[in-house]
């Protein structure tokens, strides 16, 4: 299944892909397993997502369709998926 | 209620009537209280060297976050009406960076809900700052403040 | 700093940008942040059926009252600048009555400013409300929650 | 001596004298001691600052020249003196 994967901020500059179509094996279910797959792409995305990504005080968050999620949120085809630091606006 | 994103810089009157306004078609001679919140840039940086702040955003979410989050606003405190500007792009020292308004009865519940926006803003809408000077560019970190704050709301709950 | 007593209504956007100019000349770069607060008449009687309010206020010392305390205002939570307004005389339902402003360095200084403004306003200065309605007027009561929470910044000090 | 002695509000109605100059014996040295002359002057005065007045949690506030103060504030020749109630702006 394909969905697209967009990043922002550091991570935008760190992988230098800021919106591209990712295709997944069907045992790729939930959020855990795109970052998995994402850190295996190149080195660029293996530092981008460090060993901390998706975990508790990971400093990568990430939203599915636009609303913010977690690890073991599933993915489904066609979905929009976002990877980014910590926001700081205001 | 409104949740605005935009380039352009906004405007102070036109935020308030359309506050006011939208307050006193829900609960006309019942809207004791307006409370703004305006951020300008500051020049953070002590060696001073700062011209201003590039924000990058998610286009699309950022404005379905901050619609989401004047709504929570409005139900928590049961405010007549609310609103949020956030500007993005690239700003310079002492340009009006974000707003928020809020109508309630009283004083306390405008006052109680403009904070709260401003916390959970700097914690749930994705926005990022990068602060450049003449030659270079950094991206701003996150304050342990600001996480601070907004977990003080979720407790609450 | 500003401090105005009278009749007419007045205009947001002239107030904001007076206390933005003030304190951009005061500290350029370093003004973060911008606290307005406004108070409208409410229909605040059950039946409804409350037109407005009359203002009587002591001519001379209520300028002098309201001049002191922006001043207190600004020491106290170091202000960039700070401004009120309070309206007298004959004001209907949904009106413009009260306007405070703060200007700071960060947030937290500018909304605590701006709340001990009018819970300090409301003891402090001398103005007293009067509800009318078509055919009759009595005196507002005050509070006893005004007193509190005017209690409440005396003790902390 | 002359004082020029000013009402507000409730006061001011109940008094009916919003603004006149009151000439004080010499014995008249506090605002207390005015308080006791304006309670003498009429029914209306006595009623207006009522037994209430200058205590402790008095329902009477008053200013000698513009600035707020209480029974023991001393008087001088030509000030202005204000009473008035709780005020009720904001």
């Amino acid at each position: 299944m394909n969905v697209t994967v967009k990043t922002f901020a550091q991570l935008r500059e760190i992988t230098q892909e800021g919106c591209f179509t990712l295709t997944l094996p069907e045992s790729a279910v939930t959020m855990g397993d795109v970052i998995t797959l994402l850190k295996s792409r190149s080195d660029k995305w293996s530092q981008a997502l460090g060993a901390s990504a998706g975990s508790e005080n990971g400093s990568v968050l990430m939203a599915r369709n636009q609303q913010l999620c977690d690890i073991q949120t599933h993915v489904q085809p066609g979905d929009e998926l976002a990877f980014f630091p910590p926001v700081t606006g205001g | 209620m409104f949740a605005l994103i935009g380039d352009a810089d906004f405007d102070q009157q036109w935020l308030y009537n359309r506050l006011r306004q939208e307050a006193s078609q829900k609960a006309k001679g019942n809207v004791g209280a307006i409370v703004t919140f305006t951020g300008l840039v500051r020049d953070n940086n002590a060696d001073g060297n700062i011209l201003g702040i590039e924000l990058e955003h998610y286009p699309g979410m950022t404005e379905q976050a901050l619609t989401n989050l004047v709504q929570e606003a409005i139900t928590r405190f049961s405010l007549t009406s609310a609103g949020a500007v956030h500007r993005v792009g690239r700003l310079y020292n002492d340009e009006q960076i974000v707003w928020v308004g809020t109508a309630a009865p009283h004083r306390a519940a405008a006052f109680e809900g403009a904070n709260f926006l401003m916390d959970m803003l700097k914690q749930s809408v994705p926005l990022w700052k990068k602060e450049f000077t003449r030659d270079n560019s950094r991206w701003v970190e996150v304050k342990a403040s600001d996480d601070k704050a907004a977990l003080a709301w979720l407790r609450e709950k």
